[in-house]
């Protein structure tokens, strides 16, 4: 797990999870949209806490390779200034076989954006801005 | 017993407290009890369910115990990803 | 839908399915594993009938975008000759939410392997050689 | 009534049948008897429900007709990705 303010460079992250006995990789990016509940994004910045989102990101890595069959996991989270078309987020799952690879990197993401002490403020084209409410709050 | 807390704030509960953090005072025995003193100082209405609280560096229970000098975290409902 | 007997290039692949609205990306990668039902490999060779592979896979991406909620879909597959830890099959899926993106990526490579006339020998450290039986096949 | 049909083989079929294709004289009136055929003389004994067969290019049904002159693919269980 790890956090920072570049750019995710995700061929090399990728290439750190190759391996000659995997025969699957998934991978998951979360990209910033130009848009958010009707409003226009033009820009995002996530601030993090990361001490514990460092901790919590290898808890559910491990918690992964405990459920899946899988062979390497890791995750990479942005913090600071994005623009839009940015990755923000990224998960890549080595396994012998997809389904585990497919589970386990759904499994992460998903999460990694419940459980770690991330919060994303949008700035919008208006001028406005707002911290963006947690997928799971929004949905109750 | 009176208990000196250091708190800290993220993000939403950041702005509204208007600072990182503070020493604050308490006779909260638990970081629920403590969080329901803070809510009403600084006017937090998120959610405690979809809140998390640290103590020293590890995320606890909302029972968890306070002893003076602490550090504890309150965390806003999150949004990575 | 493209065969290709070069290298597959990935992060060009997968910036033809960006775009702005956008959030999520899910990608599937099989490489060339070492071993197969106990046998160690050396390197592998692809036959592809391409006209119907081509079609064939642009029927199964129109399939993904009717079945899910998602932006772009692409797949490329490799003909000819690959060896160990080879890229043989890319998919990218690109979505607003990202439940529909690994949903269309699981359904497009499942597809891929099942439909397409791609067929896939192995040459082991022992000097043999053989076709691989399709996982359907395997499993009756 | 005698067809002539050109019929390609690949992958395994190919290599049992010593042959890329071949002009096939026959009287079946469906792929799928063709395809019985076509068994017995190359010794091909893979599972025709995990077989494929293509006929000018396209994907057909096993139960499709066949006229004289048609280019008939037989494709042997795939295994790609």
């Amino acid at each position: 797990m790890k956090i920072t303010d570049k750019e995710i460079k995700i061929a090399q992250a990728s290439n750190g999870l190759r391996n000659k006995r995997s025969g699957a990789y998934v991978s998951f990016e979360g990209w910033i949209r130009d848009h958010n509940e009707g409003q226009n994004v033009r820009r995002l910045e996530y601030e993090v806490y990361e001490p514990i989102a460092i901790k919590e990101g290898e808890n559910i890595i491990d918690e992964a390779k405990k459920k899946f069959d899988i062979h390497h996991a890791s995750c990479i989270h942005r913090s600071g200034l994005l623009d839009i078309g940015e990755c923000a987020v990224w998960v890549g799952v080595s396994s012998s076989h997809r389904k585990d690879a497919f589970e386990a990197c759904k499994f992460i993401i998903d999460e990694v954006k419940c459980r770690l002490p991330i919060w994303k403020k949008e700035y919008y084209e208006n001028g406005d801005s707002g911290w963006v409410n947690c997928e799971t709050c929004a949905s109750n | 017993m009176s208990k000196l807390i250091e708190v800290s704030y993220f993000a939403i509960f950041r702005e509204k407290a208007g600072r990182d953090s503070e020493a604050f005072k308490t006779k909260s025995e638990t970081v629920l009890d403590l969080f329901k003193e803070i809510k009403k100082v600084h006017g937090f209405d998120e959610p405690q369910g979809h809140c998390k609280v640290a103590m020293n560096n590890d995320l606890v229970q909302w029972d968890a115990k306070i002893e003076d000098g602490d550090k504890v975290l309150f965390f806003p409902p999150v949004s990575g990803g």
